[in-house]
Formats: structure tokens, C-alpha cells, sequence
């Protein structure tokens, strides 16, 4: 045992950096069965909207080669049953957590906040980078004074909780959304969300999603992640919680030499959910590894 | 909701017979400590430690002994070649059993089971776990050879196959072959079960679900986490809110066909 | 036989539409004993500067999960070696050839212009997008207006010439690229280029490459560059050249149905060097494959 | 440039010895048409169809009979684990004979052949081809269960093992053990060979080059056309033009080692 492997950010503290992606990890209980949640630092939740959202019609996941492509499209029970249910009781279990949300629009975006004040929750990560929805997500993600706007609101609403930016690595220079999340008083930001793509099935190559364009993860992304938090650590002050598509401890370490103060592990999970438990052992053992 | 109490094994094969050629049997040794399970619970499978396949491979259990997990898998893409091919004494890692409904038993203890290609495994399961019913079994598959009848053995009151090329038994497809039975008074019951192809179980209830007081089918579509978190592997539902999407890995498998807004299911 | 599968672009007419991607293509002649090159469709010669480049210093090739990651830098013997030596070579042997070219900066570029002006090529693909060079390539193709620039002078210079404008994927928005070659006279776009991405390895965990990011190419982009293919055949009426990830007959299918006009392959030549000549006969059966 | 004529091969594992913990020794069949191969030249295997590992992984050529090419593989990662678990009757997708320069044969008659691991591959091939030279063989591993002593049979005038950990032979690396033996006139000639780690000929090259009137060195990098296409597998050079980059794949694989810029080749 090398020690203590805690990490803090703002107001929050976790047992260690080693966290569910948002989406992947549910509402937290889930994989409970199957994975010692107790043991990570915790989990991202599923992004929540203010009002529930169905999700995506249609087929919503596609395994491409090394990648997985979703359209999940941000279905969520809404911020209130999230709250008052789901919520509670990852925080009565003693799990980490950091709580998702994504605005569809500016009014809805000061509600869902409003909620997130009322809440419990340490440390929220706005989602400023799903693919999968036509509102909100994506669109906000990619200009960096939306970025701004969207941060200045989260920061003051939630002065006493640690505020996390997730970002899209759909854009020419994520570095910039970076420095506005920072500029804006975010206490740290996330990289990456999924990657654009597509894919065609079938004797008539039709789009396999509805809405064509999906989201991609996985291994096949690993590069791409690892570039953004590099890029992003060599040019902005702030912690970065890397994720995309780590799949082994190697991989994990490999996003702190990139300069990660944290990880998270989605699709990964879907294959080997003793992946992160894995990774919380060898960090106990060897310690945190070295960051550039 | 009916939570087996999932878990994570690695267990062993221990028999593979090839049952037609494109079909495969495959028992593995049921691991200590793997907790029971019901007609419509599945297990998870990672075919390969490499990245291709990159995600587990859901299958429906066929039977669970005290000793067996039997499975039935149809070799379809590179996973299920890869899961068919596994020899005795190779590996398996599984996750399961999964789902969060299952077949209920028949009321009035008389049933009619419609059963598509692999759709046969969790009929199968249930015909073996309620032994005192009078089960009729309607099994449709493209040609004689994808017709199973070895494995199809003990527990049902009668059998009936059909084949899309007329090589065996109903020249034609289950439902089609289902109608005429059932209108021909030749099978019956209040409880109808399913498990096929989606155009198989919609046709079905279209057909004839208001001929039954219930109709529980047994749904698959692609998956990847298997318990309900990544809301992958969702159908749309009937109800107050429309769209409403439940997961096939953890609200079902096993659905009332007629709480399935088939018209607005499809994979695109 | 399905007839006849030849394709025009300009003054420039092809056997099929199933091409080599510049960089693995090399000059031409290094995949002869291998692949017949006059059953495919031609091959885009690696990219050339006015001046000879030496290429990046250390490691240049690294691989990932399902991808390639290169930091070649663009080595080559520069244009007036080219134009006298390697393409002559190529044309006198029947083989369909595009030119690859690259400007280092506006002055150098009105030379390498002139260079083509006074060769035989027929068709000239603009890179616009290459991640591994300090000057010209990704900073100039991130920019829709330079984009515009730089295929209006090629227009200009080469006016009886196909001039093809090679788009990088590592932007908010490739449709707009692709818009400003339209609106500048290209005959066509190419997407894509290689993805951003790094790795790093050993104890260490040092970064792979000395200029640590680099192009990453391969079945793990495949989905990435159909969607740019989807999104700007959505949106553009030039012909586009699909390429990234291509890897089977299936793969080129899918490109088609994406909208492209023909297509490239890069990486898979490396492993798999029959492919382009299957596609072709798969082709040539079947006929070209339908365009959605 | 040496161009053997390179072709594409669907060849059969003949035979696999397993040597050490960490070698096997891989005999395929000599495909028909298989162009002679001299010392230097290597083939590129396609050691699995799957995207993990993607590329083709290069093998110099040990030895290539009538019958019989002969390929030592240490197992490094995913591919040549691969690779060194083929059984007989498997089949390789090989491309080869690739590379444009080789071993020339030594002046004289009499030289001193440097191999580190499986930088022997090339040696041995060079050494059968040779017969009637006379050949001094100084071979160094880490241990005594990593010096091949099985393979390295006929055909030298003198062989000499080192070991890091001087378990078998000299203690120590295989530079210092040549050092020793050209300075006690144990072992001479004018030209000298090498095939191994880069610390390990560039060492002897600082060290014993200029003993010499020539220096070929067969090397190794990562690559991924194995053509001189993709440029992609450079080594720096020393020339007017500098930095001159060469590819090992089509410039190489054997270079006089005073050419190589090696201050400047490092993997970063
Ligand atoms: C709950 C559940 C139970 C199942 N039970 C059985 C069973 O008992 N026996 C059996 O043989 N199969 C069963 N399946 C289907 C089985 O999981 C798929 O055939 C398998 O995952 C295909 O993997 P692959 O790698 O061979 O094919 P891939 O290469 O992944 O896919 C080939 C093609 O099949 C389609 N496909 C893949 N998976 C599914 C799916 N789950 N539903 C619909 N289309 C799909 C894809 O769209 C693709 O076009 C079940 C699926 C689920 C969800
Ligand atoms: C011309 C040539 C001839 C060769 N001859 C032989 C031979 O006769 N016997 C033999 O066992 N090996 C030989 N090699 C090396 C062999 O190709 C590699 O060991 C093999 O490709 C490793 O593949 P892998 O998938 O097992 O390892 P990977 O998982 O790809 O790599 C594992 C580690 O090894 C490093 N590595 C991989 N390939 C190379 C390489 N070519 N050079 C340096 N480092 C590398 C990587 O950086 C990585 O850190 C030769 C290489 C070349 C270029
Ligand atoms: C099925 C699925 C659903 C996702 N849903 C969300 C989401 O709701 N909110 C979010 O911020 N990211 C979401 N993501 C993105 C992941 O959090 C993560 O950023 C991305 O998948 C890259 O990591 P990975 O390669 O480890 O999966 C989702 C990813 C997947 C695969
Ligand atoms: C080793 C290597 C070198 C490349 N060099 C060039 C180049 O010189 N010019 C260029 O336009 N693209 C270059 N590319 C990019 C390819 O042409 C292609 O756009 C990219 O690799 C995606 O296709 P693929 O996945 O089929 O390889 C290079 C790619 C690789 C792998
Ligand atoms: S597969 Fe994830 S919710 Fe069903
Ligand atoms: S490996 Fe491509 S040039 Fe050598």
C-alpha cells in the first residue's frame, strides 16, 4: 500500500481519481453487483436535463472496429426524480459522486442549476458536448464564449460546489474551450466527450442511426483523448478529468503522464467491469502515477 | 422485477454440438455460486479478450441445471463465430443471469409458445421449468436443417414446426402456422409466449394476441452494458407518456407484446 | 462484368474509382511488385513541397488500437524531382495518377503551383490538412478562408487541371471547409486527413513522438470519416473522395452510400495490400455501388 | 539495391521448436516462387486477421533452403506472441523476401559477427551462406536460457557467449566481450557484422568500428509498409544533406554503420 490516493476538487473530496464515465455509469446503481463502488472514486451520473427526456427513437448503440457509436440521446428522468430518488441514495451508500447535467436552453439551464443548488451535490459536470441532442450539448460545446456563458452561470449558482466542464473534441482548438471553462471559474474540466461518427448496415447502406451522426468510443478513440488532455494540461491551470476509451491500467496511467489529475472509464465497463476496480488497486499499490 | 442477483464468472465449457449449420450447443459448466435463473434471464459474454469484438454478446439460457448452462448460439458475425467455436475445457467469461422479467408461468396451465430460429432457447428453458403445463410449441426456421428438432424434446402436449422453404413440416412461417392452428382449435390456452424475430412477434400479436388473455415475449436488440445503465437497448413503450422507453436487459426481457409500440420499433 | 466503371473528374479520367491515399501510396512504384496498379483506379502520390523535406526527426510510426498514428512530416524529394523523375515514371506505365501538393507558405506555394503548371498532371489534390508540419498543412486547412484562398490560387494557376482540396477532420466544422473549396473552383474535396491523436509509452510514460501529436488513420477513424463524407455530400455539390479507416469491400460500399464519388485507401494497403484490386473486382461485378 | 523480387505467400508452419522462455524457432515451407533471399533481407507477416495488432509484423530471414524458410521469433507483445504460438500446419500471410540492401560477403575471408537476441537471425543466415568463410561468432543475451546454443551449429571459425547476468560465457554485454577478444587477437578480420539493440551497435561501432574496413549493420525499427513506401521506418544518416533519413525497409536493412547518424536516431 503506497497510501493515500485521495483526490479534492473544491468542496468535494473522493476515496481516489478513479471514476465511472457519465452515461456508461447510470444512475450509480446499476453495476452495483458487479462493481465495488466503494472502492473507485465514484461515479459520473447520466446526464440529467430539468425535464426528463425520452432519449433517441430507434436503434441507439453500434459496434464499429475498437469503437462503439451511441445516439442514447440524453433519455433521463429529469432533474427532480433525480434528485429526490436516485441521488440520495448513491450519497446514503457512501459513493462518490459527481452529478451530470446538460441545459436545453438558457431558461431550463437557470432551473435545472436551481435544482442542483437545492441539491446535495459536491461537484457537478456540465455536459457541454453530447452529440445526440439537437438542443443545448454540442452546439453550446463548440463556441467558446457559449462555454464561458454557460460556466459564469454554473459558477454562480453553485459557488460551494466543485464545477466540472465537459467538453467536445468535435472542435478545431479544444484548448480555447478549455481557457473560456477556466476564465469562467470552472474548477476543472473533462475530456473527452465521444467523437462524431457514423456508420452505414445493410444490403441498402442506410445510416444505422436516425439521426446518422453518433457519438464514438472506446479503444478506437484512446489517441484523441489522450491529445486533447495533453494539449489542454500544457496551455490551462486547471485539473483535467481525462476519459476515452481507456481499457487497461497501462491506459490509465497513460492519462496522467498526459496530465490528468483524474480519470473516468466508460465503455470500457461494458466489457471488463473490473477494469477501474483494477486500476484503484494498482494506484494503491504503486501510488498515483507521475503526471507531466 | 424478478433481479437474479447477477454475477461475474469464469466458467468452463464443457460440451459443444453442432446442431445445424449454422447452430451450435453449447454447455458450460454451471459455476459455483451461479444463482438460479428463469425463462427469459440471459447471460453476457466477453468471446475475446481482444478488441474485436469489443463488447459482450448477450444470450438467452436455454437451460440451467444443477450442474449445466446450456446455451444455443447461431453464428451470425465474428462474436458468434468466435463464441461457437470454443472447444471443452476452453474459458467463458460471463456475466449474468440478466434481466429483470421473465416468462410467467400460464395460468389455467394450457399455452401456446411461438418460437423463431434461436427464439427457441428461453421457450425451451420454460417448457422444462414448468413440467405440469400442457404447452404447445410452434417453431418456425428458414429450412429443415435450421430446425432443431433434436433439442426439442420432452414437456410439450405438441409440436409443430414450420420452414420457409417447405423442407419440414408448414410450408410457410410460425405465425402464419400459429393462426391456423389456433383457429383450426388444434392448439390453445389463454397465455401465448414468443421469442423470434421482431417481424415475427409483431405479426403475432397483430394476429392473434387478442385471441389470449396474455401475450409475454421474450425481446433482443443490440446491448452493451446488460443491466440497465447505458439505456442502449431500449423499445418503445405504450402509455400515458409517449415515447417511453424501456430497456430490454433490465425491464425485460419479457414484455406484454402488446405494451410494445411495434409500429415505432424499428433499428432506425 | 457490370460495364463500364470508369470515372471523370475535369480533363481527368480514371479506370475506377478506387484510389491509393497520398503518403502510403508513396511515389507510386514501391507497392508495383504487389499491386497492379493499372487495375485501380490510380494512386495520389505522396505529398510534395516545392523544396525536398527530410521528414520528422525520431520515431514516425506508432501503433493503437485498431489505428495507426504517423509523424512522417511530409519527407519527400520536393517538386522538381518529382515532376521530372516519379511521375513520368508513373504515366509512362499507364498508371492514373493524382499529385499530392503542399504549400510551406503563400510564396512557395505560387512556385509549387508552377511546377504542376508545368507538368503533365492532370489532377492535383490540394493537402490542406497534414497534423505533422509546422508550417502550411492543418494550419492553413482549419481555416475556411485560407481553405479558400489557397484552392483559388490553384484554380487560377491551373485552370485545365482537376484540382482536388484535401479537408482535415480536426475541425468544428468540415462542411465549411469543403463550402469554401466549392466557392474557390475545387473540382473536388478529399476527406479525410488523419485525426489528431498521441500515445505515449514505456515506464516512463513518455510521449511516442517528438512533436507528440500526430495523425492517427486506420479502422478505429473509419466511422469519423464517413461522417464527414455523410455531412458534406449533405451539403456540397462537389465530388467527394472518401478515405480513413477503409479496410474491406463492405467499407468501400459504405462510402459510396455515403456520398462519395470515389474513394482512397491508406493504412489497410499496409496490411493488407490486396484490397484496393478486390474492391475493384467487386466493382466491377457488382457495378459502382449505390450513392445515397 | 539488392530487389529479390518481392511477392505475397500464403506459406505452412512446417515446424515449431520452442528454444527458450522467450524464443521459438518457426520453419515454414518454402512457398513455391519464393525468390532467393540473401542475409538482411526479411519477410512481413500478417500474424493475425483482426484488427489487434493491425500491422504485418517484419522477421528477418534465418535461413531459406529448397524447402524450408526459417524465421526466429521472440515474443515481444500481441503479435509476436501470435506469431511464436502458430502450430505446424497453420498458415502465414507473408510478404518477402523484402529489404534492398544485404550482407555483402566479407573480404579476405575471415570477419567477427556480432549478434545481440534475435539480431542472430540475420547472422546465422549470413554464416550459412558464407561457408567458406571464415567466421568469428560473439553472441550476447541476458542469460544463459536466452543464448540460443541449439541454432548456432556449423559454420564458425569461433563462437563466444555473453550474459548480463554471466550465467553462460562472458559476464557482461556482447561490445565489451568483442572488445576483449579483437584486442587480445582472439578473434579478427577486416570486416565486422552486427545485428542487434541499438545501444548495442552503435557501442560497437564508437568502440570497434574503425578496427575494422567495414561495418555492416542489419537494423530493426517499427514499420508499416516494409516497401519504402510510407517512410515511415527512417534511420538518420550522415551525408552532405543532413538530416538525411534512409528507410530500413528499402534502403536497408544493412547499412555500413559509419553512416548512420546515431546521436541523432533515437525513438523520440
Ligand atoms: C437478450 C438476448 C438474448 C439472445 N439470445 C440469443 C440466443 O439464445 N441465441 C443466439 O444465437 N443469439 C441470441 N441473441 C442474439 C445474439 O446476441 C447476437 O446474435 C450476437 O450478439 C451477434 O454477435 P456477432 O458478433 O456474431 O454479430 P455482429 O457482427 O455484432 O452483428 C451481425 C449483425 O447482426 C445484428 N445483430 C447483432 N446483435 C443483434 C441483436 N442482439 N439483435 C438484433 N440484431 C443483432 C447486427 O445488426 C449486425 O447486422 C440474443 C440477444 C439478446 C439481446
Ligand atoms: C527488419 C526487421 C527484422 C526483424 N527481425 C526479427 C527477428 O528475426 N526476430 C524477432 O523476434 N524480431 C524481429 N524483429 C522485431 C519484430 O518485428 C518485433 O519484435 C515485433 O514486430 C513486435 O511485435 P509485437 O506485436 O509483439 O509487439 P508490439 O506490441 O507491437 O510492441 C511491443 C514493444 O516493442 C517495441 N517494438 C515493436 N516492434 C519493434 C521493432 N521492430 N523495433 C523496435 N522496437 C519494436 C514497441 O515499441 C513496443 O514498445 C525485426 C524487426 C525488423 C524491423
Ligand atoms: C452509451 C453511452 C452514453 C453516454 N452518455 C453520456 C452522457 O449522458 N453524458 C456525458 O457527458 N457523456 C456521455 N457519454 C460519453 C462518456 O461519458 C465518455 O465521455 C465517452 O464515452 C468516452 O469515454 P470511453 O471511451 O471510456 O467510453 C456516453 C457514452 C456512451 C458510450
Ligand atoms: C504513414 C502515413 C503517411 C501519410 N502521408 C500523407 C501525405 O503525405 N499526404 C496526405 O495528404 N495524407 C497523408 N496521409 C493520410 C492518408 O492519405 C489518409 O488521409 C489517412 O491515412 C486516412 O486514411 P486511412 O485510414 O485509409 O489510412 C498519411 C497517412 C499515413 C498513415
Ligand atoms: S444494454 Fe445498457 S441499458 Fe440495456
Ligand atoms: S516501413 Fe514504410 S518506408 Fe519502411
Amino acid at each position: 500500500m503506497s497510501g493515500n490516493i485521495a483526490i479534492e476538487l473544491g468542496p468535494a473530496r473522493f476515496r481516489n481519481p478513479v471514476f465511472l464515465a457519465s452515461g456508461p455509469a447510470g444512475y450509480g446503481t446499476e453495476y452495483e453487483e458487479l462493481i465495488d463502488l466503494e472502492r473507485i472514486g465514484g461515479v459520473v451520473t447520466k446526464t440529467i436535463t430539468l425535464e426528463p427526456r425520452a432519449g433517441n427513437p430507434g436503434r441507439r448503440l453500434w459496434e464499429t472496429q475498437g469503437g462503439l457509436l451511441n445516439s442514447v440521446g440524453l433519455e433521463n428522468v429529469g432533474a427532480e426524480r433525480f434528485f429526490k430518488d436516485k441521488l440520495p441514495a448513491l450519497e446514503d451508500k457512501g459513493i462518490g459522486v459527481i452529478v451530470s447535467l446538460a441545459a436545453e436552453g438558457w431558461d431550463d439551464y437557470e432551473g435545472l442549476l436551481g435544482a442542483a443548488d437545492d441539491s446535495s451535490a459536491a461537484a457537478v459536470e456540465i455536459n457541454l458536448s453530447c452529440p445526440n441532442v439537437e438542443r443545448g450539448g454540442m452546439a453550446v460545446g463548440t463556441d467558446p464564449e457559449l462555454v464561458a456563458r454557460y460556466v459564469e452561470l454554473a459558477r454562480k449558482r453553485l459557488p460551494d460546489r466543485a464545477i466540472i466542464a465537459k467538453l467536445t473534441p468535435n472542435v478545431t482548438d479544444i484548448v480555447s474551450l478549455a481557457r473560456s471553462a477556466e476564465k469562467a471559474g470552472a474548477d476543472a474540466v473533462t475530456a473527452i466527450n465521444t467523437v462524431l461518427g457514423m456508420d452505414l448496415e445493410g444490403e441498402d447502406s442506410r445510416p444505422v442511426f436516425r439521426r446518422v451522426s453518433a457519438g464514438l468510443s472506446g479503444p478506437a478513440i484512446l489517441p484523441v483523448a489522450l491529445d486533447a488532455v495533453w494539449r489542454i494540461t500544457r496551455s490551462v491551470d486547471l485539473p483535467v478529468f481525462g476519459v476515452g476509451g481507456i481499457s487497461s491500467v497501462d491506459d490509465a496511467i497513460k492519462f496522467f503522464a498526459a496530465g490528468a489529475f483524474a480519470i473516468q472509464i466508460g465503455t470500457a465497463v461494458f466489457y471488463d467491469h473490473t477494469l477501474p476496480e483494477r486500476i484503484v488497486e494498482a494506484f494503491e499499490q504503486r501510488g498515483l502515477p507521475a503526471r507531466n | 422485477m424478478i433481479d437474479p442477483g447477477k454475477g461475474h464468472f469464469q466458467a468452463v465449457v464443457s460440451r459443444r454440438e453442432s446442431l445445424s449449420p449454422s447452430c451450435v450447443l453449447l454447455s458450460i459448466e454451471r459455476p459455483r455460486d451461479f444463482p438460479e435463473a428463469r425463462p427469459g434471464h440471459f447471460v453476457s459474454i466477453r468471446v475475446a479478450h481482444s478488441i474485436e469484438p469489443l463488447l459482450r454478446r448477450p444470450y438467452s439460457i436455454m437451460d440451467l441445471t444443477g450442474s449445466e448452462l446450456v446455451l444455443l448460439v447461431k453464428v451470425i458475425g465474428k462474436g458468434s463465430a468466435l463464441l461457437a467455436g470454443r472447444e471443452p475445457g476452453d474459458e467463458l467469461d460471463i456475466i449474468g443471469p440478466l434481466g429483470g422479467t421473465v416468462f410467467p408461468e400460464p395460468e389455467g396451465g394450457e399455452a401456446v409458445m411461438v418460437a423463431g430460429g434461436t427464439g427457441l432457447a428461453p421457450v425451451l428453458f420454460a417448457a422444462r421449468a414448468w413440467r405440469n403445463a400442457n404447452l404447445h410449441l410452434v417453431y418456425g426456421a428458414s429450412c429443415a436443417e435450421e430446425i432443431l428438432e433434436s433439442i426439442v424434446r420432452e414437456g410439450f402436449a405438441s409440436t409443430h414446426f414450420a420452414t420457409l422453404d417447405g423442407s419440414l413440416g408448414y410450408h410457410g412461417d410460425a405465425v402464419s402456422l400459429c393462426a391456423e392452428l389456433v383457429n383450426g382449435g388444434k392448439v390453445g390456452g389463454s397465455y401465448l409466449y414468443s421469442c423470434g424475430p421482431k417481424g415475427m412477434v409483431s405479426a403475432l400479436e397483430a394476429g392473434l394476441g387478442k385471441r389470449f388473455t396474455e401475450h409475454y415475449t421474450s425481446l433482443e436488440t443490440i446491448m452493451a452494458c446488460g443491466v440497465g445503465a447505458c439505456r442502449g437497448c431500449t423499445v418503445p413503450t405504450r402509455g400515458e407518456k409517449s415515447p417511453a422507453y424501456r430497456s430490454i436487459c433490465a425491464d425485460g426481457t419479457v414484455f406484454r407484446a402488446r405494451e410494445i409500440a411495434w409500429e415505432d420499433w424499428n433499428d432506425r
